[in-house]
């Protein structure tokens, strides 16, 4: 089973969470991981643009190598676009395995591939304006674990 | 007509998230989209795009090399640069 | 800030996880794991041994490496001990931090350790009665790779 | 008295949770304590506990070296096989 999703409204981790562990009740392992609008350093909003013919599709890819490379019984990936205020959450990853290192290293693997290889560009709202954000250098250092 | 979308920083550079251009000779190729960019869009626009890090989509399908660009009327074009993830 | 608990009866994953990240939404990442008694294999039910002057200060002192090991803001880990039935939660854990990874891998070297080197002994009912686990040998592999 | 708890299999080999001996010199080391469970609680358990994995702690506190065993009144032994893990 697997739940891609892009959402532009809100959207509760906990309740994600507590659904796709209902539906995952008879695997072992459960690993999770919610990137949340970090407050502080004088960001008052993220911007998360997509260019909706690529991101999903891109997204459903790298889902689908996530299972081709862990023995999964379930993985959840929802992602939020448009504009968000700090505290707010940004993406959602679940995965249920019957063995724990394949459900932890599935959700890691997701986040590597969705902070530096999905079609997603973001920037911050700061007093003196937007800036756009390009990805760290230990993002693509990341990233390259899995080659 | 063709539409052409811009992308992240590259549509600040542009002024609009969005272009569309009537294909005179019924195509556009990348040096016609260069030349479209850098006249009719914003300067510095057309030298932003030649960056090797900004891809280029048709349709939503990413085009393994520039030079193979050739755009037809009702056709979008994507400039995609440098992702910064989620 | 840490919560290292042990429980004889059932608890909720959804709700543990839920009261962690309201209590960390001012952390960038949140990462959980949650293990599960699975069904199947004919297993009626799982019995957990601890001894107690050794089993919670054991606990503590992993969860204290991990915060020593990673930047966190905050680590939750939640054992139960006693009988229980195959879907029901045996242990939640998980981290809050400013970045991803530190997240990720505090979970995934708080499971390993609890795993293979805290204080508890684990047996299994079917139906020709009661049977003791060792530790699997990846179990072992999977806690060495921290030294 | 000296109260000998018994952990995981160690558990259904003595029959039992938990012994509790009077130590009559005051004192129980280990060569006491294997001499107690051959004798007072069940055969074999005092080869079982011999082996290299089985760890010991007393009154919550594990030993480095078993030889070091000097049990007092009032003092819990605990035999710890190899931990199965959650």
């Amino acid at each position: 089973m697997r739940d891609v999703r892009l959402t532009e409204t809100g959207f509760s981790p906990a309740d994600e969470l507590g659904v796709f562990a209902r539906a995952h009740d008879a695997s072992g392992a459960i690993a999770s991981f919610t990137g949340q609008v970090r407050p502080g350093g004088g960001v008052l909003a993220l911007e998360l643009t997509h260019y909706a013919p690529l991101t999903l599709p891109g997204m459903e890819k790298i889902a689908q190598e996530a299972q081709n490379r862990f023995t999964l019984a379930g993985l959840l990936a929802l992602h939020r676009v448009g504009k968000m205020l700090p505290g707010e959450p940004i993406v959602v990853v679940a995965a249920a395995a019957a063995h724990r290192r394949d459900a932890i290293q599935a959700v890691d693997f997701m986040m590597d591939h969705l902070k530096s290889a999905a079609w997603f560009w973001k920037r911050e709202q700061r007093n003196d304006g937007w800036h756009w954000i390009s990805p760290r250098s230990v993002d693509h250092a990341d990233l390259a674990r899995w080659n | 007509m063709i539409k052409v979308v811009y992308l992240g920083q590259l549509a600040d550079m542009a002024g609009t998230a969005e272009s569309e251009f009537a294909a005179t000779s019924g195509a556009i190729d990348w040096a016609d989209l260069l030349a479209l960019l850098e006249n009719h869009v914003a300067p510095h626009l057309a030298e932003a795009v030649q960056a090797d890090t900004v891809k280029l989509a048709v349709n939503g399908r990413l085009l393994a090399d520039r030079a193979m660009l050739d755009a037809r009327d009702g056709d979008e074009i994507a400039l995609l640069p440098p992702v910064s993830g989620g």
